[in-house]
């Protein structure tokens, strides 16, 4: 049965650790916020220039000046701090973020992402997305295995305009959980949706992966 | 001291010609992200100019009515450097008729490159955009992370090619701060901060709008985030911060 | 949360030996300017821990008897990349004497390299030190200054070959703040913050020793200089703060 | 007669302008402060990271942490602000310094200038100056025309290491002001000392320099 958003997004939750300084995506990568184990102390960035996002704000404490990078309102947890948009990214491009979470719309067998652009269709942007992909420590993709015509979105080389290359380093989807293996250059399938199997996920992966020696049942 | 306080925004602007700071084909940086920290009444005033062809710096593009909505609609803008453009109805317009020009950078590429500019750096390398679009046709080489120098990193920083990217510096800046004192010493607030440190060193002519002014001496000098030495001229404003995704818990 | 707060400035360098970030042959980089905002006792506590063959990147090297002087005195550091070294009789005899390697940066191109490291940024350009002895064997390139796009600007700005700079990073930096809070929130003291901010981005594994601590929400978070993210422990120090140049009206 | 130490440092505060921010070098252009015509607004930007540089403190006022360049103890006037070396430095380097005032060992024809060290002796460091003289937009050398040995300072081309090239605008010495013609690449003499004849200046000037058409006596 394949995994539900709530649970491939407690998944990615359980890739944190005590300390870490983490950056979140728009949309489902959001919800992590949500998950994060009880006593354990996260810091969010949000790269429009605040380090420790707090929860959302009451009626009353909505401030305009205070928003997050998908321009949501927010607030800020005590011992948070605000700075410029160049200091942001020398945060994310130095690589003083240790996970981000992202959507993709294809991920290729070395890792390479694609989330920013569909040719024919307008473009908006990449936002900072090239940055995260490029600058932080490790990165994690959360989305469907397939696309809503039933397609993979794990793809022997993206079709879609590039957002990084060799940059992907663990896929969480609704059916799996892949892990980059570095010396290989190929995903490692590490665990699965209860009741999915490893060849049903081989057979809906257009790409190359690697069947781990233990695969377990993803714990949700 | 010369007086850099100005009645209003228009004032603000309105010599700016004949100085040879406004004109037409000039390229103009403005603040903000989103809507939020966005220089709401230089916008409008420097629409009042009648400026044209103007190749606009800013993360983004306003929304259809406000921001920087409003010189598109009037079609003064030629050219758009942003990283993203999402709410914009007349944007996408002009955008898919090919009648605005936009070069679309990383965030952090572009917030880089204006730093750049107003650091007197003229190019630097970022492994950002690397083997995308963004990349092509600019120089790639490979160096070692920085990151890699430190040996407990060894194996955890990837090693892998850059990019040259080139700096960006303007004729004018348009920027939204909090307070000011006359000096031009500027203090942002929250996130409405963003771009615009970075857009107030990296143009001839630098403009701000504040919601507070105060004395020389009342701001922490530990806590001055821009410099008066940047800001060529400050005007008082009641800004109305519109707010584009209001969330509440 | 991890407590980055230790007791003393021996016990936050106690362990990083066995954690790789210690080792002979490492790379620090020490803040200050002069006798100014340096880590005056993290300095005696890695001088204590016997580490060798240390590359130390600091704008100036102490004096005799106090600051980076003492790791001289004991010959623990192998080479020097620093701006100005003037005030130090033992710096200028080993160096002299071929014991000590220097690397002189121009002060601005050093702290540059610094932030660039801190930054992900592996290499920049800068119009410093071209024609000099500071650009041999470095490449050169011919740009627009920043400063020449705006066109006000035309005829003033110097168009000139620029050299190519790379980024500096280290083992670990030895940072002197004003205060901090537990998550290592850091704010610095008049010119006693000088090249700390950028080393406290630019390094494997920070330490900071300050004059003050706060709680958690305590600082004003418009004014936090250094991030916590960047500083993994942080001792209350009482700091000698010697003063080399006592001048008065 | 010569002009005294006090005369140059006049004649070189009279180059700054109502609003100026200005770069002191350590030594005798530091004496420039004390020449800052009344009324005048100039702000004095210390590369160790001050804008608004105030007088030296009383006995009272010492502060170990509030030091300029010359790591002597200082004030700050009402409206300073601090800031980091990498924050002062891109001030310096992106032009928004309006003038500095340095002394020389060495200035060529061509505006080049050697400061920092001489082949043989212990060698120091070059601090700041190369980033001064090749980013601040006016950069101004007081000097002797001469050293102690009455060998001219100024030459056709510098023989010790240079600080940077193509760099100076303006010299006043002792005997006489030249300011840099950009289009000819060389020095134009515009002012003299008093009693200082145009010929003796050209005879104690090891470098081709221009006599200007309209050479004045320095005003001190």
């Amino acid at each position: 049965m394949a995994l539900t958003r709530e649970q491939i997004t407690k998944r990615a939750a359980a890739e944190l650790q005590d300390g870490y300084i983490v950056n979140l995506g728009i949309g489902m990568p959001t919800l992590v916020a949500n998950h994060i184990p009880e006593g354990m102390d996260v810091w969010l960035q949000s790269e429009n220039g605040l380090l420790g996002i707090g929860p959302f704000p009451t009626e009353d404490e909505i401030d305009a000046d205070l928003i997050n990078a998908g321009k949501q309102t927010i607030t800020a947890r005590p011992g948070a701090s605000y700075f410029s948009s160049a200091e942001s990214f020398e945060m994310i491009r130095g690589g003083h973020i240790d996970m981000c979470i992202l959507g993709a719309m294809e991920v290729s067998q070395e890792g390479d992402i694609a989330n920013w652009m569909i040719p024919g269709k307008m473009v908006k942007g990449m936002g900072g997305a090239m940055d995260l992909v490029a600058g932080v420590r490790k990165v994690i993709v959360t989305m469907d295995h397939c696309n809503k015509k039933g397609q993979t979105k794990i793809v022997t080389e993206c079709s879609l305009p590039l957002t990084g290359k060799n940059c992907i380093d663990q896929i969480i989807t609704d059916l799996c959980v892949l892990k980059m293996d570095n010396q290989k250059k190929r995903f490692v399938l590490t665990e699965l949706a209860p009741g999915v199997s490893a060849e049903e996920v081989v057979e809906k992966t257009g790409a190359e992966i690697i069947v781990g020696d233990d695969v377990r049942e993803v714990a949700v | 001291m010369a007086d850099k306080v100005l009645s209003d925004a228009v004032q603000a602007l309105a010599d700016l010609r004949d100085r040879g700071v406004i004109y037409d084909g000039m390229t103009v940086m403005v603040g903000g992200f989103g809507l939020c920290g966005i220089p709401e009444h230089l916008i409008q005033a420097l629409r009042d100019t009648g400026v044209k062809e103007i190749t606009c710096v800013s993360n983004n593009a306003g929304v259809d009515d406000w921001g920087l909505g409003l010189l598109l609609q009037t079609r003064q803008i030629k050219k758009m450097i942003s990283s993203y453009v999402g709410e914009n109805a007349i944007f996408e317009k002009q955008f898919i008729e090919g009648d605005l020009e936009v070069e679309f950078n990383p965030q952090g590429t572009l917030a880089e490159r204006i730093r750049a500019g107003g650091a007197g750096i003229p190019a630097f390398y970022t492994a950002t955009g690397y083997g995308t679009l963004v990349a092509e046709g600019k120089e790639t080489r490979e160096f070692d992370p920085p990151l890699l120098c430190a040996k407990v990193n060894a194996g955890t920083a990837r090693r892998r090619p850059f990019v040259m990217e080139t700096s960006l510096y303007a004729d004018l800046a348009l920027i939204k701060a909090h307070k000011a004192d006359p000096f031009g010493n500027l203090v942002y607030r929250k996130t409405a901060r963003n771009f615009n440190p970075m857009m107030a060193t990296a143009a001839a002519f630098v403009v701000a709008e504040v919601d507070e002014m105060v004395g020389v001496g009342d701001l922490d000098p530990e806590c001055i985030h821009t410099p008066g030495s940047y800001v060529h001229r400050v005007v008082n404003t009641v800004s109305e911060k519109r707010i584009e995704q209001r969330t509440t818990r």
